[in-house]
């Protein structure tokens, strides 16, 4: 019964779905009591995992590999439970964000929807079963984007959609060569039995590629600015925060599990440096950008860099406690910029709301009518730039280390620089909030709003940083080495 | 459980920081608008019952009830610490396998007098900035601000890993920001901006310093004797870094303007107590004393004089007492730097040496952060018993003696400690030069009585009774301390050049007194800011000489730059969204794309040849046998993976 | 083997085709075309796979999963196409009005091009 | 448009191609393999239903069929956040009109036939909900504003009956003991054929839903008069 406890995180929130789509008069209710039991469910199978290990079931009752399996290592855990926490956090946003307007109507069956195939892939096992979470969450994350219905939001999540489908049909593609040679679409027995030859190889780069566009790795972050900023801020959040995170699971997933014999450290040196563009352009592009929600946009995509710097390094350590160091950092990571980046965009989105726009240079006086948004900000971008005590400074810590180790110092001078940029980017919206008149205002204006992103942005920076060791154990380490 | 202290002690102000953010329920109180506030922050949508100054009796009942305590939590954050330093003996650890990755909070002898002093100083201050803010607009922010730094300080001290020291270095640091453009003035701004970029390139010059540190030492506690491995880039990193912070020509920039733009508390803390902590990360993470450094040493001490000179004839030519007291620190860092430099160069100086160098920071830490106070003080307001003013005024002088070394003053007792560094050095002239630097300071504390008790302006502030008694205490320590610690040797000091100085001072003060014009041509001949200011017009200058002088060349230059300047401008003077915009162009991503396939393609393939059972056995020869491989202390060739 | 290389190398070809067209063409949908002809290639090579000699009954499973992958190919392009017109239905309605009908105009349904020439045609 | 950047990508896609065309070939050289097929072969009776692909789809792969129902709805929920329909198309002339009286009845019974015939040979839910899905297109080109879709509560619980008794099965057998999914010895057979029968007529429902292309109305407005959008074209 505990491994049946898997299917819970994938089948509650399709369930509320449905019953959110027939029942649009009480959406919104069903909406947060679905939102309450996935996060239970999401949370108690970390727990398990974290008690008694990997879990793992074959649904269907048929075994490996006819039927499907559905698995939970530490790596899928600590992204369920990133998920759950932030899915939490934006479904009680969407509540005051949303309500009384027709939006929300269709904000709920989709945005669990969301929830469902990111919980999936998190947990499958099954090389197509991912395929088609993947087409779910690439479906309604861009139904979701172009939610607003403006003429840029529906062109920007336009776009989204094809580039997904792009990186999907892709990525399939690999599928179908693997099952070519092997017969299986089951990971664990891929894992296996994969060998050395050109048509593994070929099949890693084709799904490698797929899920590059889908994660936003530059050059092909392209569509992400447009698409993140001109959605409504709970799905921003859902979309910077966790969407783009799934299709980076599956990367680091297919580098460090099913293809480990295969990788190269050539190849994963091109993963680096283009996580090193996406740094600097990212974080050069925030720092250019003129409103509030693209700059936090772009810094999606230089975060999403800072992930990918982490291949050329765990491809250069040895297994050993350095590597599962440096593994645990970027799963960190991963983590940290989840939270913080759920939390800055809920909070941009309620500065939006007071101000009526979101242009950086004129939210002076909005910025300071609302103490605990600017400080949710706050938080939030001391996460983004990697400041003491965040989950991110500790993941930069061990990064710079391992670069250090293998000898590879360049991606010192990339993180350095990125530092800086994100320093300079974030501090330019933090400058508005002071120097204005002041207008008093209570802490907390709208507390359904603000909690969550305050909430989300704290544990980025307090939780994840103070308490890094329980990421460790989650993913059977031993503890930190360094 | 007196160790978990040393946690509460800086866990304590950041707990403190959350409801004093709250101040009164309200994050700003209404009824006061900030001297330096434009009318634009409102915007036309807020509710007009919120609009500020309107409504002063809006906060009542409730609210009265919880700004009767909240305002004086900055008062309370210093004393965990105080008493962890006061009852604490030496050694005492706490090890905390939980806390980020696994740390461990301590004292050593160095940390006990540095928490000692610190805490001491942002108790004045902190009782200072509870009431002299009290009721003020932002309260609530400053507060919260001071509390984090605050915490970040004390942190950084009992802190025994390079992650708390740089995790409170970072936390103090930037919470500072928030404290130097508290008044929201564009000088502020602009003094915060300054502040921030250099502080930022500290920090990561400081990040990296450490990491280089923790990976060349192999721990995240290194010892004087890990140390000794650090290669020349650590080492460079980390006098960076910190320099920022002491205040290192040219590294000093942000600190005039900062200084004088800060509110009073927040200079005393500034100056007093934050600079100091340079000298603790370099005295913690550069080998003193267990190898002699004599390049590094000879770099840092002669950067220590230049600092040391360098501020002492600018801070002269001011004219607000915040930036002469700035100038001062400046010139007071180097001493601590030269001093420094000189122990790294003959590490048997090192026992002797650090205690010395600790005592002196003390001691300047406490007399700087009175000195600031002081000038606080000094604007009372109007309708206070007359006598307050010249006792004020009389502190001061006591201060700024105790600043310069004289006789029977703490500074004199200080300045005796570091006698042995300087004596003991290979450069003989060092003595001859502090003592000319003496001098100096003496003049620079007459300028500054002078700007204190003639030419002050004031702002008359509401009574400031507490903070003047916690004042008081201050300068009481700063005239016990030679007593206290000090062998009556030391308590003459170097009396004779102080008296030389204090002469000199004098007969100038005569002449300024007599013919008020006689020195003005000179005040204000170089502006706070020094180089950033006069950057610009040197710039200028050379560049023009340049161009007269080599006209040949500069016509080829400036063809050059022409066309260089036009290409540049053909990638990049474009709207700034152009590179974006071609990338969102379809055929653009997915060639890049393809391209990115490609490359990847080429590098697995060319690993893998069709050959099915070749590779693998031929990367395990090429692999180091796998007992090599785990072994941390060898190098593992990245290529070697391929 | 020669007939399933040659069914599944047409299938890669298709695939090759439609990167080219999706990437070189403008209108939407000829992208959309372009991505369902990428689609199809990839069926085929399943179904090329599927294929285990003329003795024996082909593999189901691939079968099954280009079964599945067609009807999430066909969701999707419903999805763009709707976008599309979204788009197309024009500028004056920035809110997603939740009151009927905009007025009596009738459209070809459903409108499929972004292309600026067949607009052009429509709106002399 | 580039013509350089399309050559360019053009050689590129090429070689990719040719790439791929190698390495595809080189596999097939290689022993195929075992497959699932003789294993999906071997336990096709433990299934309940005699055709193969229906056993992947509906039980060895009933999870994946799950969620490409939540796909289609996700497609659904997405055009119907677009806001209303388009207007339909005018009321059809009596021979059209006379056909699709007779293809839509047609169709549906057809759907049926496909929906049963699946268990055994070529079929299934999704061949049974295209033709429903047609019979309601061909509704709404002859005029049928509302592809003959009933009121939009209806819509609703419709469209969400599929992955509906889907889910709700498979909690149910979880709870009971068998696990997601897996359905109990000798019941397959039954417990398929209503999860497919719902699935063909959400399926059917969402894609006539999907093609009328808007949140459903209240009321289906009136079919607008030829007149009228003549007037109306040539206003502009």
């Amino acid at each position: 019964m505990t491994t049946d406890s898997l299917i819970l995180p994938i089948a509650l929130p399709l369930l509320g779905a449905l019953l959110a789509t027939a029942l649009p008069r009480i959406a919104p209710l069903l909406g947060v009591l679905t939102a309450a039991l996935t996060a239970m469910s999401g949370l108690w199978l970390t727990g398990l995992v974290w008690v008694s290990g990997d879990l793992s079931i074959v649904l269907g009752g048929w075994g490996l590999p006819l039927g499907i399996g559905l698995s939970a290592d530490g790596l899928s855990a600590a992204l369920l439970a990133m998920s759950s926490l932030v899915g939490l956090g934006i479904s009680v946003y969407a509540l005051g964000y949303f309500s009384g307007s027709e939006r929300g109507l269709h904000f709920w069956p989709l945005w669990l929807l969301l929830w469902t195939a990111l919980n999936g892939v998190f947990l499958a096992a099954d090389l197509f079963n991912l395929y088609v979470m993947l087409e779910l969450l690439g479906l309604s994350a861009a139904a979701l984007g172009a939610l607003t219905g403006s003429r840029d939001a529906v062109s920007a999540n336009l776009r989204y959609l094809l580039v997904g489908l792009l990186g999907s049909i892709t990525y399939l593609l690999g599928v179908a060569l693997i099952y070519t040679a092997y017969g299986t679409l089951d990971i664990g027995l891929l894992s296996e039995r994969v060998e050395p030859s050109a048509l593994v190889s070929t099949s890693l780069v084709l799904m490698t590629a797929g899920l590059a566009l889908k994660a936003a790795l530059f050059p092909l972050h392209f569509w992400l600015p447009p698409a993140h900023a001109n959605a409504p801020a709970p799905v921003s959040a859902a979309l910077s925060a966790l969407v783009v995170k799934a299709a980076f699971y599956l990367i680091l997933r297919l580098w460090t599990d099913l293809f480990a014999t295969i990788t190269d450290a050539g190849a994963a040196f091109i993963l680096g440096a283009l996580g090193a563009g996406a740094i600097l352009w990212g974080s050069w592009r925030a720092l250019r950008a003129e409103r509030l929600k693209l700059l936090a946009a772009y810094s999606t995509v230089a975060q999403i860099g800072y992930l990918f710097l982490f291949f050329p390094l765990l491809q250069a350590l040895p297994p050993g406690p350095a590597r599962d160091d440096l593994f645990a950092a970027c799963v960190l990571m991963a983590v940290t910029h989840g939270f913080a980046k759920a939390g800055f965009f809920l909070a941009a989105g309620l500065v939006q709301k007071k101000a009526g726009h979101d242009r950086i240079d004129e939210l002076g006086g909005a910025a300071q009518s609302m103490p605990a948004t600017t400080f949710s900000i706050a938080l939030a971008g001391s996460a983004l730039i990697g400041l003491p005590p965040s989950g991110s400074f500790i993941a930069k810590w061990v990064l710079m280390q391992s670069a250090l180790e293998t000898g590879q110092w360049w991606w010192l001078i990339v993180i350095a620089l990125g530092t800086l940029l994100a320093a300079a980017y974030i501090f330019r919206v933090l400058s508005r909030a002071f120097g204005q008149e002041p207008t008093p205002q209570c802490f907390i204006t709208d507390a359904r709003a603000e909690i969550p992103a305050l909430l989300l942005a704290l544990a980025s920076v307090a939780l994840l940083g103070l308490a890094a060791g329980p990421i460790w154990s989650l993913l059977g380490f031993e503890g930190v080495q360094i | 459980m007196t160790l978990w202290l040393l946690l509460l002690a800086w866990v304590w102000p950041l707990l403190l920081a959350w409801p004093t953010a709250f101040q009164g329920g309200r994050w700003q109180s209404p009824g006061r608008v900030s001297r330096n506030s434009s009318p634009l922050g409102t915007q036309p949508g807020t509710h007009p019952s919120t609009r500020p100054s309107t409504h002063p009796g809006i906060h009542t009942g409730n609210r009265a009830a919880t700004e009767r305590w909240r305002w004086t939590l900055p008062m309370l954050g210093p004393l965990p610490a105080l008493v962890a330093a006061l009852t604490l003996s030496v050694g005492a650890r706490l090890e905390l396998p939980w806390l980020f990755l696994g740390t461990a909070l301590g004292l050593d002898a160095t940390a006990q007098v540095y928490l000692l002093f610190t805490a001491i100083l942002w108790l004045a201050a902190g009782i200072y900035a509870a009431f002299a803010f009290r009721g003020t607009p932002h309260v609530g922010r400053f507060h919260a601000v001071f509390l984090l730094t605050m915490a970040g300080n004390f942190w950084l001290i009992v802190g025994q890993d390079l992650f708390s020291f740089y995790a409170g270095f970072a936390m103090m640091g930037l919470a500072a920001y928030g404290l130097v453009v508290h008044d929201g003035s564009p000088l502020a701004l602009r003094a915060g901006k300054v502040y921030l970029v250099m502080a930022l390139l500290g920090e990561v010059s400081l990040f990296a310093a450490l990491v280089m540190i923790a990976q060349q030492t192999g721990t995240t506690e290194p010892s004087p004797e890990d140390l000794t491995q650090l290669t020349g880039l650590p080492i460079a990193l980390a006098l960076v870094g910190l320099g920022v912070k002491a205040g290192l020509v040219p590294l000093h920039l942000w600190l005039p303007l900062a200084h004088p733009a800060a509110p009073i508390p927040a200079s005393a803390v500034l100056s007093g107590a934050m600079i100091k902590v340079a000298i603790l990360g370099w005295l913690r993470f550069l080998p003193v004393g267990a190898i002699a450094l004599p390049e590094w040493g000879a770099l840092v001490a002669a950067g220590g004089v230049l600092t040391l000179f360098y501020a002492l004839p600018i801070g002269v030519v001011q004219s607000d007492p915040k930036v002469i007291l700035a100038y001062s620190s400046i010139s007071k860092m180097g001493l601590l730097m030269l001093c420094l430099g000189l122990v790294l160069m003959e590490p048997g100086l090192a026992p002797v040496g650090v205690a010395a160098i600790s005592l002196y920071a003390a001691q300047h830490g406490l007399a700087k952060g009175g000195l600031f106070l002081g000038v606080g003080l000094r604007k009372q307001a109007p309708g206070q018993p007359g006598f307050i003013q010249p006792l004020v005024l009389g502190g001061l002088i006591i201060l700024a003696l105790a600043l310069a070394g004289a006789p029977f003053t703490s500074g004199a007792v200080a300045k005796y400690a570091l006698k042995p560094i300087l004596a003991g050095a290979e450069w003989p002239w060092v003595a001859a030069a502090v003592t000319v630097a003496t001098l100096g300071t003496i003049l620079l504390m007459a300028r500054f009585l002078w700007v204190v008790g003639l030419r002050s302006k004031r702002h008359p502030q509401p009574g400031l009774l507490w903070p003047g008694i916690a004042w008081s205490l201050l300068l009481a320590l700063v005239i016990l301390f030679p007593f206290a610690l000090g062998k009556p040797a030391s308590w003459l000091g170097d009396w004779l050049t102080i008296s030389l100085g204090i002469s000199f001072a004098g007969l100038v003060a005569i002449g300024a007194w007599r013919n008020p014009a006689w020195l003005s041509p000179v005040i204000g001949l170089i502006p706070a800011g020094d180089l950033l200011v006069l950057a610009r017009p040197v710039g200028r200058i050379v560049v023009s000489l340049w161009r007269q002088l080599w006209q040949p060349i500069d016509a080829l230059q400036h063809r050059i730059n022409q066309a260089a300047i036009g290409r540049f401008e053909r990638i990049f003077k474009r709207p700034d969204t152009d590179g974006e915009d071609a990338l969102r162009r379809w055929p653009v991503a997915g060639g890049l794309w393809i391209g990115i396939i490609a490359l990847l393609l080429v590098a697995l393939l060319a690993r893998s040849p069709l050959s099915q059972s070749a590779p693998s056995s031929e990367s395990n020869e090429e692999r180091p046998p796998p007992d090599l491989e785990v072994n941390p202390g060898l190098e593992v060739n990245p290529d070697l993976e391929v | 083997m020669i007939a399933q290389f040659l069914y599944g190398g047409a299938g890669i070809l298709l695939f090759a085709l439609g990167l080219w067209s999706l990437l070189v063409h403008a209108p939407l949908l000829r992208k959309l075309i372009a991505l369902n002809i990428m689609g199809a290639g990839v069926f085929h090579v399943f179904i090329a796979i599927a294929h285990r000699g003329d003795a024996l009954p082909p593999d189901p499973v691939p079968h099954a999963l280009v079964l599945t992958g067609i009807v999430v190919a066909v969701s999707a392009t419903a999805l763009a196409l709707a976008l599309n017109s979204r788009l197309e239905q024009g500028e004056n309605e920035p809110e997603p009005a939740s009151s009927p009908s905009p007025g009596p105009r009738i459209h070809m349904q459903p409108a499929l091009s972004t292309e600026p020439s067949s607009k052009g045609a429509t709106h002399p | 448009m580039n013509r350089d950047l399309s050559l360019l990508i053009g050689i590129l896609v090429a070689l990719l191609a040719v790439v791929l065309l190698w390495v595809f070939h080189s596999t097939l050289a290689l022993d195929p393999g075992q497959r699932l097929a003789s294993l999906a072969m071997e336990r096709l009776p433990e299934t309940g239903v005699s055709n193969p692909v229906t056993a992947v789809l509906l039980n060895y792969r009933a999870y994946d069929t799950l969620l490409e129902l939540g796909v289609l709805l996700a497609a659904l929920l997405g055009i119907w956040s677009l806001g209303p329909p388009r207007p339909g198309f005018q009321r059809a002339g009596p021979a059209l009109a006379a056909m699709v009286d007779w293809v839509v009845p047609l169709a549906i019974l057809t759907g049926g036939y496909l929906l049963w015939v699946g268990g055994h040979a070529p079929g299934g839910a999704f061949q049974a909900g295209a033709l429903l899905g047609a019979a309601g297109v061909i509704m709404r080109l002859a005029g049928h504003a509302n592809a003959g879709l009933p009121s939009e509560t209806w819509q609703r619980w419709l469209v969400v009956l599929g992955a509906g008794v889907f889910t709700l099965t498979g909690l149910l057998l979880a709870f009971t003991g068998y696990g997601f999914l897996t359905y109990p010895p000798g019941q397959a057979k039954w417990l398929i054929l209503l999860i497919e029968t719902a699935a063909t007529l959400a399926i059917g429902v969402t894609l006539a839903a999907a093609y009328v292309g808007g949140r459903p109305q209240p009321t289906a407005p009136p079919p607008p008069p030829l007149v009228t959008s003549a007037s109306a074209e040539a206003d502009r």
